[in-house]
Order: structure tokens, then sequence, then C-alpha cells
């Protein structure tokens, strides 16, 4: 059961990060990016790390995508984008992708970490426990990175002319 | 893994319905466009300029806000969760919030002061 | 899983989905004879009974009258925005545990369709989905008042997600569990003898800020800014004709259902009556099964009196300018939450876990 | 409920995704598009990360996967206000259009 | 008492320091009498340090270490024995005498304190060689007159004559110096260790030693002592040394410095005893040497030339006493020939300070009865050279020839050339003390007599060059005990004699004969009739006149590749090698530079692919292992 679940939720990811990168309106490829990411969700429950499918889904999609889509829509341009560069460089970047994406498949299969996900696994509240016992240093540290980002972005961004 | 079969369920009911109800009023209704049917209604009076708002970075600020303080709020609900259990272990996940939700209101009052939502 | 599990599952799924669905076209009526009551007029009575079935007759007026599609929009997103609306509303009822649980074909099924153990996260994370189909339809149908409207829109719901959160986590921590089940489970009974175990009691501050929250997510009237008639014509969705309209207000009103569902298992003890605990409630009735149906007559009926609430709010309260919903948010519920958090917090240790 | 097959389609897709998510970040000239090829690529390892957690029966992969979440999501914060300074210096995001630092 | 022997020296060393860099703004009376206070204690405490080794017998030892490395210990081993004792009286005696000579000679001279410092210094260096235990000191001392000598030989830096004078001299010195150093490094590789004791005993040893290594030990020293005491291929330097201020030339030039080299090779005689070659050497050397310089001097114009080339032909008679072994005669002869040449150069500084700088003996004469004290004295030196028998000369001549007869080294052919050398020795000197004080006066200055102060020197080493015989008359005499024979017994190896193809008398009559010729010559061709000079004469006399073209061989020879070598690289090596070389790597990276920057061309996605590739390059490097 949980095979063909993968399989489909595999390929709607696929699928929707190709629809991504080769949509010729950004605002489609930002939906893409949207629907592939809920796929991922799905491939994370069927990791059995369900928690982080309702974390990515409350953050990455939720938030986020939808940063995204204000500046897509903000930015946006009427005229549709060139897609791609110049005839050499895509041939090139094709296949500097496709034999990194051969190796880090390679690499993945022969890791010692390629051992079947089974047995008990750790429960959401251990983990969550986790977060304040072994990894309550970085837990503080992570609200004053987010403060500086806040003061950081808010000078990047307000409008110069009238701030 | 398994109780989230249901939630599959759910999904493809909804969409069903959704696509139904789509493919029922493409179907059953009439088309007849008009160019003014087609044209973008503004009270009647014909739509100038292009439909794209000028950049106002007042909603990216929102956005971008909502962002950040959503991340920050997002670390609440792990520690909601088990904050019950830690009290026997002591007041460690008290301190870590208090540290926490310190910094974090340092942040909100500092969006606050600094206007970054227009409110003013 | 045998063919039977599956079966059960199915029939469970569809039924409560159904009971959901069924509730938008009372809504419809209820809002409207609401609406009339309010401003002292009878309101629709033609169609059947005390107008009962004006919402069918809308239903079929919308499926049968044109859908153009705007020129200046773009034709994919202008479809799918409808639907992406819709999809999330209906997939956060999952979770809404309507009742305890009933022996039937010798299994015990829960009255609720999933029981995840992070059901409130869920909630949470699939209703800040809904954003996306207001943003699509906004900008999808090329017209620049639209596109404000759904900028203004999106704003005002993202906004006011962060207070919703806080109220959340204020509950979870108090309950200590995410799963919406558990936590009903835990309201039943009474304290000091006279009072029901409901989470209101012991999250008042967070019950107040979740009900100001649901409104906004929801863009139900007082933060009826986006799709105000005067100032947008209709908001984010100008542009949509029959049925695709008739899906936004289907996405309203079942998002409307399932968050004042959240806040009765949150704040009102679920399936529970305020003095009658279960076991009692038990003996009275005898047989499990039938005490199940009555624990979920006893939620609808408490989702009823929330879906009242609303409507009445709804014809009462005047607009909040788009700047002073901000302000509300980021000046005054924010804080609020982070505030009620730390108290929750302190009360607690100072308690000893007692809670 | 263990599932053998999970071992390598979580392999296959994480390769997958990644490279998809290089070419467009190689190939597409706006900059938002890069922007999001960049978080496909991060979500490819976030979901391998997770996963090889699980396997090792260990928490500490999932936290890591958070502060990820986290940290990108900073990222894109400020990767877009520079978009946004970008666009406002030059009214178009196309890469090709920022050739200032020539050498 | 062994600390006075390093205090012999610092007491001058102190005097050279004062005057040279402490009291600067001294007048020029203080800083004579500064000098000549150091020179006169360390006469003293010479003086003392004989006593005690007359009295006791025994060598004054003082030593401290100075270079511990690996196997060599090599110590700053000063030793007084009587051998050094003469050595120290004479350079300090004579020393003094000059110091207070050159008050008066160099009065209205305005460098007069510099002058005084080097000479002390000078006197310094001197003691040290002289007082050195082993050969390194020795060498600190070998250095150290070289280079005092160049100072002083350039003293009037004004004129680039002197200074390339003193260049010369010091350049030529090095050539031998080098030699002398690889000496210095073949006895540290054989004897272990450089001290003349420790080497004594181990040639007195004669067990492991091969002797070629003992040849070339002694070849290479006296290759030093050559360049030093101006033998046949490195004299070229005394001739142009003359440059210097006469009391420098008199005490360096001819009393003390050049008979370094004659006190070396007798301080290792033993070695030269069981090296026959090398000693061989030694002896044809200094007899060429000899015959050579006394050719040129007959013909010389200028009075400090001739004393110059008397004085190279003199060494090489020391040098052929050696060589042949009787190194006791040749030490006398040192100690002689340094009364009598000291003399004759201070008569010549008076000579030339009364005519204010006239050198050439074409402008002199008559000059008899107007320096009376000068002409005396002069007179007197002439004759203990030319070895007129009461006189020193007589005595330190007849032996160093009649050892050459009789030694198994010597033989008739070194006899005859010394023969000759002392025929022609009184032959020029007389010629000079002819053109000089008698007949009339040719040069238009009006000379007068000089001050006190330079004529008692004069008269102190006459007075020397006349006394000296009695130090070391011939045994059988049986007059007047072997005083310096008897000195140095156990010091120097013991001459033996080998044949006796003549007695020592008839050999005595045969020289004075010889020398009576030569004066007899002189003084007919010169002195009776009214002598002519010409500047550029013809035939055979060409050939001395132009000093064999010694300096133009030289230059020809040597100084010319060198400049040509050098012209080559200021010309072609410098400019094109070097120069081209940092032009090309400057191009280089211009070139390399221009090609990197195509990479930046300023588009993102260029820069991108480029990254991505590098790291897909790293990722392959790195797993081609496990691939």
């Amino acid at each position: 059961m949980s095979d063909i679940a993968a399989g489909l939720f595999g390929v709607l990811t696929l699928g929707c990060s190709l629809g991504v990168v080769f949509s010729r309106n950004v605002i489609m490829s930002a939906f893409y990016l949207i629907l592939s990411f809920f796929g991922l969700a799905a491939l994370y429950v069927l990791i059995q790390a369900p928690f982080l499918a309702v974390i990515q889904v409350l953050i990455y999609t939720g938030a986020i995508v939808v940063l995204f889509v204000f500046v897509v829509m903000l930015i946006d341009q009427d005229k549709l984008l060139e897609v791609v560069t110049g005839k050499t460089l895509v041939l090139t970047a094709g296949v500097l992708a496709w034999s990194l994406g051969l190796i880090l498949l390679r690499a993945l299969n022969h890791s010692p970490m390629a051992v079947p996900v089974s047995g008990q696994l750790p429960t959401l509240r251990t983990i969550s426990l986790s977060l304040f016992t072994e990894y309550l240093w970085p837990f503080e540290v992570l609200s004053v990175f987010m403060l500086v980002i806040i003061v950081g972005v808010f000078v990047l961004a307000r409008d110069k002319v009238n701030a | 893994m398994e109780n989230y079969i249901p939630v599959l369920l759910l999904l493809g009911f909804a969409i069903i319905v959704a696509s139904s109800i789509l493919v029922l009023s493409w179907w059953l209704g009439p088309k007849k466009p008009l160019a003014v049917k087609l044209s973008a209604y503004e009270c009647g009076v014909n739509a100038e300029g292009s439909p794209h708002a000028p950049f106002a970075s007042k909603f990216y600020l929102v956005a971008v806000m909502f962002l950040l303080v959503d991340v920050e709020a997002a670390f609440f609900f792990p520690w909601a969760l088990v904050y019950k259990e830690s009290l026997q272990l002591g007041p460690i996940l008290f301190v870590a919030l208090v540290i926490y939700v310190a910094i974090f209101a340092l942040g909100l009052f500092y969006i606050i002061k600094k206007d970054c939502l227009r409110l003013r | 899983m045998n063919t039977v599990d599956i079966a059960i599952l199915v029939a469970k799924t569809l039924l409560f989905y159904l009971i959901v669905l069924h509730v938008v076209p009372i809504m419809v009526w209820v809002e409207r004879r609401g609406a009339a009551l309010i401003q002292d007029r009878p309101g629709p009575n033609r169609v059947g009974p005390f107008g009962l079935l004006q919402p069918v007759a809308d239903f079929v007026k919308f499926i049968f009258k044109e859908d153009p599609i705007p020129t200046g929009a773009n034709r994919g997103l202008f479809l799918v925005a409808p639907a992406l609306i819709l999809i999330p509303a209906s997939l956060t009822l999952a979770v809404l545990p309507f009742g305890d649980k009933v022996k039937l074909f010798g299994r015990e099924i829960l009255l609720q369709v999933a029981d995840l153990d992070i059901a409130i996260l869920y909630v949470l994370a699939i209703g800040s989905l809904g954003i996306y189909g207001i943003l699509f339809g906004g900008w999808a149908s090329g017209n620049k008042f639209s596109l404000m409207g759904a900028l203004r829109a999106s704003s005002q719901v993202i906004s006011y997600e962060i207070p919703l959160g806080l109220a959340a986590v204020g509950a979870v921590a108090v309950y200590g569990t995410f799963s919406l089940r558990e936590i009903a489970l835990a309201q039943d009974g009474l304290w000091f003898g006279w009072l029901p175990r409901w989470g209101i009691f012991l999250q008042p501050v967070g019950f107040w800020l979740f009900f100001i929250a649901s409104f906004a997510e929801t863009n139900r009237l007082p933060f009826d800014l986006p799709e105000t008639e005067a100032e947008l014509v209709a908001g984010y969705h100008t542009e949509y004709g029959s049925m695709k309209f008739g899906m936004f207000m289907m996405a309203e009103y079942m998002n409307l259902t399932t968050i004042s569902g959240v806040m009765v298992t949150l704040f009102f003890g679920g399936w529970h009556l305020p003095f009658v605990a279960d076991a009692m409630l038990l003996k009275w009735i005898g047989s499990q099964n039938l005490l199940g149906l009555v624990q979920v007559v006893i939620f609808l009926t408490k989702v009823a009196i929330f879906l009242c609430v609303f409507v009445w709010v709804r014809w009462t309260v005047p607009r909040f300018r788009f700047d002073q919903l901000m302000r509300i948010t980021w000046g005054r519920l924010i804080p609020l939450g982070i505030v009620n958090l730390l108290v929750t917090a302190g009360v607690m240790l100072w308690l000893g876990g007692w809670k | 409920m263990t599932v053998s097959f999970l071992t390598n389609w979580v392999h296959y897709l994480v390769a997958a995704l990644f490279s998809v998510g290089l070419l467009g970040f190689l190939i597409r000239k706006n900059a938002l598009v890069i922007l999001m090829s960049i978080e496909l690529m991060l979500n490819a390892v976030n979901l391998y990360v997770a996963k090889v957690s699980l396997a090792l029966h260990s928490g500490a992969g999932l936290v890591l996967v958070v502060f990820a979440i986290t940290v990108a999501a900073a990222e894109v914060a400020v990767g877009l206000a520079i978009i946004l300074n970008l666009y406002r210096a030059k009214r178009s995001v196309d890469v090709d259009m920022f050739t200032g630092l020539k050498g | 008492m062994s600390e006075l022997v390093p205090i012999l020296f610092l007491i001058p060393l102190l005097g050279a320091a004062l005057n040279g860099l402490v009291l600067t703004r001294l007048s020029s009376k203080a800083a004579a009498k500064i000098g000549l206070l150091a020179s006169v204690g360390s006469f003293a405490v010479a003086l003392s340090l004989s006593m005690e080794v007359l009295k006791t017998g025994q060598a004054i030892q003082w030593e401290t270490s100075w270079i511990a490395i690996g196997r060599w210990d090599l110590r700053w081993g000063f030793v007084f024995d009587q051998f050094t004792l003469v050595m120290a009286l004479m350079v300090t005696g004579i020393g003094s005498l000059i110091h207070l000579y050159s008050i008066g000679y160099m009065a209205h001279d305005d460098g007069v304190r510099r002058f005084f410092s080097y000479l002390n210094l000078f006197l310094a260096a001197m003691l040290v060689l002289v007082t050195g235990d082993n050969l390194l000191v020795l060498f600190v001392g070998w250095e150290g007159v070289g280079l005092c000598s160049y100072l002083l030989i350039g003293f009037w830096f004004k004129e680039l004559k002197n200074t390339a004078a003193g260049m010369k001299a010091f350049i030529v010195n090095r050539v031998g110096d080098a030699a002398f150093l690889l000496g210095i490094f073949l006895c540290l590789k054989i004897f272990g260790s450089v001290s003349f004791s420790a080497m004594q005993t181990l040639v007195a040893g004669k067990n492991s030693l091969g002797v070629a290594d003992l040849e070339w030990i002694g070849l290479l020293l006296f290759i030093g002592a050559m360049g030093k005491s101006a033998q046949i291929p490195l004299f070229v330097w005394l001739p142009d040394a003359m440059a210097g201020p006469t009391p420098v030339s008199a005490l360096i030039h001819a009393a003390t410095m050049v008979t370094a080299g004659i006190y070396m090779v007798c301080r290792m005689g033993f070695l030269y005893q069981v090296a026959p070659h090398a000693a061989h050497f030694v002896a044809v050397t200094g007899a060429m040497t000899a015959l050579f310089a006394a050719t040129i001097a007959c013909v010389q114009r200028d009075i400090k030339k001739v004393l110059a080339y008397s004085t190279i032909s003199q060494l090489g008679l020391m040098f052929l006493a050696a060589g042949v072994g009787n190194y006791a005669a040749s030490l006398f002869h040192v100690v002689t020939h340094a009364f009598f040449k000291a003399c004759l150069f201070l008569g010549a500084g008076s000579v030339i300070h009364a005519l204010s700088g006239e050198q050439d003996i074409k402008g002199m004469g008559g000059l008899r009865s107007v320096m009376p004290s000068t002409f005396i004295t002069f007179f007197v030196s002439v004759l203990a050279i030319s070895g007129v028998p009461p006189l020193a000369g007589f005595f330190s001549k007849d032996e160093i020839l009649y050892s050459t007869l009789t030694s198994e080294g010597g033989g008739w052919g070194l006899w005859i050339s010394g023969l000759a050398v002392s025929g022609m020795t009184a032959f020029y000197m007389t010629r000079l003390c002819v053109l000089t004080f008698f007949g009339r006066y040719r040069g238009h200055a009006h000379p007068h007599e000089s001050p006190p102060l330079m004529t008692i020197p004069l008269w102190a080493t006459a007075l020397g060059a006349a006394v000296g015989g009695v130090l070391s008359l011939p045994r059988d005499w049986h007059l007047a005990p072997d005083l310096l024979g008897r000195l140095i017994h156990g010091r120097v190896p013991e001459f033996a004699a080998a044949g006796e193809a003549l007695s020592e008398g008839v050999a005595m009559i045969v020289t004075t004969g010889v020398g009576l010729a030569g004066i007899i010559l002189a003084v007919v061709v010169y002195g009776l009739v009214e002598p002519k000079f010409s500047d550029n004469p013809r035939g055979p006399k060409t050939v001395l006149w132009n000093k064999y073209w010694v300096d133009e061989l030289y230059d020809v020879v040597f100084v010319a590749p060198f400049r040509g070598l050098t012209r080559l690289c200021a010309v072609v090596i410098d400019p094109k090698v070097i120069d081209g070389f940092v032009i090309l790597c400057s191009r280089a990276t211009g070139v390399g530079g221009s090609m990197v920057t195509v990479l930046q061309s300023g588009r993102v996605q260029a820069y991108l692919l480029v990254m991505v590739a590098g790291a897909l390059a790293i990722i392959l490097w790195l797993g081609r292992g496990v691939a």
C-alpha cells in the first residue's frame, strides 16, 4: 500500500519540480513549487516522520512559499521571461546536473546509512524533549539569529525613499 | 502511518467534489463570451493601466515579518508538547522559554517600533 | 488491512465529510435568515417551508449560470484557485473528534476521520494552505482591484495565523498533547463539584485569542475588509461568476465549521455534556453505540451554537480598517498570546504540574 | 510495517530532486526561479537527512531538519529582500542584467 | 706573571682605541704622546717578560678557550719564550723609536691622531702574531698587520695613487693569506690541532704522518709567507707601498711586518726540517727573489724604491738561510736587517723631509755638509748592509752564505747567487749614498738638518746596525759566546753542517772581497765623474728600468681578464639575463591575468556553472578510490 503512495507522491514531487524549473511563467513555477512541497510533505509521512511533514507544510509551504508568491506577484513583469540562457551553457549545465545526480545516487546507495527504516522509531515526544535538553543551546541561539534576520531584512527591504 | 490513510481518502473526496463542481458548471453553464463580460470588472468603468499593482513593499514586509515570526512561533509547539512532562525535570524548559520569548519579544518590539508594517 | 477495515474507513470518512458538506447549505440558510432576523425583515421564506430550500435554489442557479474567464486572466490559475481554497478547507475536518468511539462489526470505531497524534499542528498547517487560494484567485483574475483585495486578504489571514498558533500552543501546553481526541477525553467530568473540566477555564485568554483570530482566518465580518462590497467590489473573487464563486462561499463556510469544531474541542469539552460525566450518561443510555450517537449530536449542537454566534457577530459589528486590523494583531494579539503563554507556563510550574 | 523498498526509492527521489534543482539553478535567468530551485535542492537534502536519522533510530536528524528549515526561511527572507533591491535598481530580476562585478 | 703576556699586546691596542675611537677631539701633540706612551709601555712589558724568561729559562704561557667545535678545541694561546723574546723586543724597540721619529716627521700633518692609532694597532697585531702559540692566533696577527699596512699605505687617502697602492698591497697579501689558510686547514686535518708544541711532538714522533702531507703544509704556509714577505710572484706590492709616509715604510716594510713570513717559517722549522722539498723550494725562491730584486735596485732613481727593492732582496737572503736549514742565521739577519734598514729608511725620511718632499736622487747630492748627522748614520748603515767587516751586516750575511755553502740542502749554485746578491747590494747602496750625499747639490730646494726628534732614532738604529754583529759571532772565533744561538737553542732546530767545501775563514774573506769590489765599482761609476741621468735608458738597462715589466705582466695576465669578465657581466649578463628574466615574469603574469579575466564574464550563470563544475571535479577526485 505505502509503495503505491510513495510512487504517487514521488512522481508528484519530481513532476512539479520539473515544472518549477521549466515553466515559462514565474507564477506557474511558484504554483508547481507548492504542489511539489505538498508531495514532499506526504513523503515525510511515508518515511514515518509525520512531525516533519506538518512542520514542512506549516512553515515551508505555509510561510516561505507565501513570501515567494508575494514577491513574485509584486515583482512580476508582464513579459514572459526568456527561460534559458545560451545553448552551450544549457548543455553543459545538463551534463553537470545529470552526472552529479548519478554520483549522488551511487553515493547514497552505497553509503553505510542505506538501511531500511524499521523497528522502534523515536517518538515525537522524545524528539521534542531532546530539542530542549540536548540541543537547548542552538534553540536559544536560534531566537537571536532570527532577531538578527528580522532587523537585517527590515533594513534591506524598507523603501529607501520614505524610510 | 496507518491512520493517515483517511486523510488521503479525504483529500481524494475533496478533489473529486471540487473538480466535479468545476466540470458541472463548465458543462452546464452557457458559453457566450462577450467582450464586455470578459473585460475586467471595475464598477462599470473600463479598466486601464496594467493589471499589476505598482510595487508596494508594505505587503512584502508583512509577509516577511510573518514568515520570521511564524518560524519562531513554530518552535513553541514542541515546547508545549513536552512542557507538562518536563516539569518533574525542574524549571529547565520554563527558563528556556523565558529566554527564548525575551529575545522573540525583542524582535517583535523592533517590528512594531520601527513600523515595519507601516501601521502608523 | 483487510477489506472490512478499509470499507469502514471509507464509510466513516464519507459520512463525516458529508456531514460537513451539508452544513454549508444549512449555513447559507441560517446566514440569510439570521441577517434578516437581525435586520428585522422576514428573509427567504418563499422556497419551501421557512425558505429551507432556498440554498438548493441558489446552488442550482449557480450551476446553470455562465462562467466567464476574463481576458487578462491566467487561465490555468484562474480555474485552480477555487479548488485551492476548497481542498484545504475540507481537509481540516479530518482530525475533528465528533464523538468517542462505537463498537460495530466487532471493532471499535473512533467517531472521527483520523486520530493523528499531531492533530492541532495539522489543523494549523492545512489552515495556512488556504492563503494560496486567495492569492492565486486575486492575481489570476487580472484585475487590479482583485489583486489588491487578494494581497490585503492574505496579509490579514497570515497576520492572524500567529495569534491562532499562540492560542493553540497555550492549549497544547495545558493538555500536553497535540491529539484533539486526547484533549477532548481530558475534558470529561467536573472540578470542585460544579465546574466542568473545559479548556476555557484553563485557558480563558487563549480561547479569547483563538476566537478573535478565527474571525480573521475565515474573513468573517469584523475582519471582512478583503471582500468588502463597498471598497473593492467583491475583493479577490470579483471576476468569479457562478459556481466558482459558489465554491469560495462553500470553502468559507466549511472553514467556519471546522474552526468552530476545533474551538469546541479545545475549549468547550468536545462531545461532553457540561455537568454530566460520560460514565453517568452511559449508565442512562445503556449501549455504547447509542452513546456515540448522542455524543455526535452534542458536538454538532455546540458547533451550531458557534456558527450562530459567527452569523450574529457578522451582522452586528462594523468593519475594521486595514491598518487597524494589522495593529490589532501585531500590536495587541501577538503580545497577548506571548504573555498568556508565559503566564500558563509559570502557573503550571508553580502548581507543579497538577493541571 | 518495515518497508524494504523504502531504502532505495528515497535515494532515487533525493538524487533526482537534487539534480533537477541544480539544473534549474544553473539554467534559469530569473533570480526568483533560481532561489526556488535552491529551495528544491535544500528540501531534497532535508528529506534524506530525515530518512537517515530515522534509519539510525536517533532524533538528532529530525531536529537538524527543523533547524534547517528555519534557517532556510531566514535565507529566503534575506534572499528575496536582496532580489527586491535588485528589482528596485534595474526594474528587472533577470540575472544577466547584473554584470557589475565583471572581471 | 703569565697575565703579562696578553697585556703585552693589549696596551698598544688600548692606545689605538683611545686615539682612534674614544678621544676624537684630541690635539695632535697629545695623540702623539699617547701613541709613544703605548709603544714604550709595551716595550717595558716585553723587557720585564724577557728578564723573567732569561732568568727562569721557561716559556711563559697564557691561554683561554676560543672555539670548541667537535673534536677541535682551538684556544687563544699566547707564549713568551726565547724566540718570541727576540722578536718582541725588536718589534717594540724599533716601534718605539719610529713612534718618536714620526712625532717629528708628521708634526704638521693633519691626521696625526689617526696615524698614531693605526701605528699602535699595528704594534698590537704584530705582538699577537709574534706571541701566538698556535697557527690560528698567528694568523689573526697576520691579518691584523695586513690590515694596518693597508690603512697606513693609504694614509694620505686624498690621492688616488696612495689608496690604489694600499689596495694593491692588501689584495696581493690576501692571495698569500688564502694559501696560508689552506695550510692551516691541512694542519687541522692532519695534526688535529694547530698549536706549535703539539705539532712539534707529532712531527717528532714521525710515525703515521705521510711526508707528502707535510710537504704540502710547508709549501702552502710558505706561499702565505711569500705574500706577506714579498717574495717572487707576490712582491709587486712592496715598491708601491712606498706611497705611505716614510716612518710607516721604516717600521712595517723594513723591520717588522715583512719579517713575519720568516718568523713563521722559523717557528715551523721542525716541519721544514722533515719536508726537504718544501725547504729547498723556500731556499730557491729566496735566492731568486734576492737576485731579481737586487738587479732592479741598481737602476732605481727614487730613494725609497731603492730601499724597498733592497729589502726584498735581503728577505730573499733570509728565506735562503731558512730554506737551507740555518734558522738561527736567518733570525740573526732579521734582527740586524731591522736595525740598518730602519736606519736607512729613517735617513731617507729625514732627507725627503729636508728637501720638502723631493724623492728622486736626481734632485739631491752634496747633502753631506748640510745634514751631517743624517749623513753619518746613513753612511754607517750603508756600510753595514754592504757587509763591511766590523759591522752587523757582515756577520749575519756571512753566516747565511756560509751555511748555504755547507748545508746539504744548499750547494754551490745558491752560494754563488748569494755572493752576487751581496755584491750588488754593496753596489747600489753605495751608489745611493754617493748620489745623495756626495758631489754637488743638484736640487733647488734649501735643505736643512732634521730636528733632534728625528735624529735621535737615527743614531740609535745606526748604533744597533754597528754593534748588532756581536749577537752571534762565528763560533770558532771564540771571542764572545754565541748569544743568539744559545738563546734560541731549544726553540729552533739546530743547523747541521754537512760538507766542508770551504773553511769558514776562506768563505768570509771571499764575501768581504766581493762586497768591497761592489763599493769601489759604485764609487768609480758615480763618485768620480759628474753623474748624468737619462729618463729613457737604452739597451739592457731598459729591462731593469722597467722592473722586468712585472707589473705590466700581472696587468695582462690577471687584471685584464678580470676586467673583461666584469665588463661581460655588466654589459651582457646583468641586463640581458637577470633583467630579462624579471621582465619575462611580469609579462607572463600580465598574459595569465588576461586569460583569467575571460572567465569572469560577469554572467552569473557562468560563475554558477564553473562553481558546480569545480565541485563535481572535487567529488570525482575524492571519490576516485571508491568507484
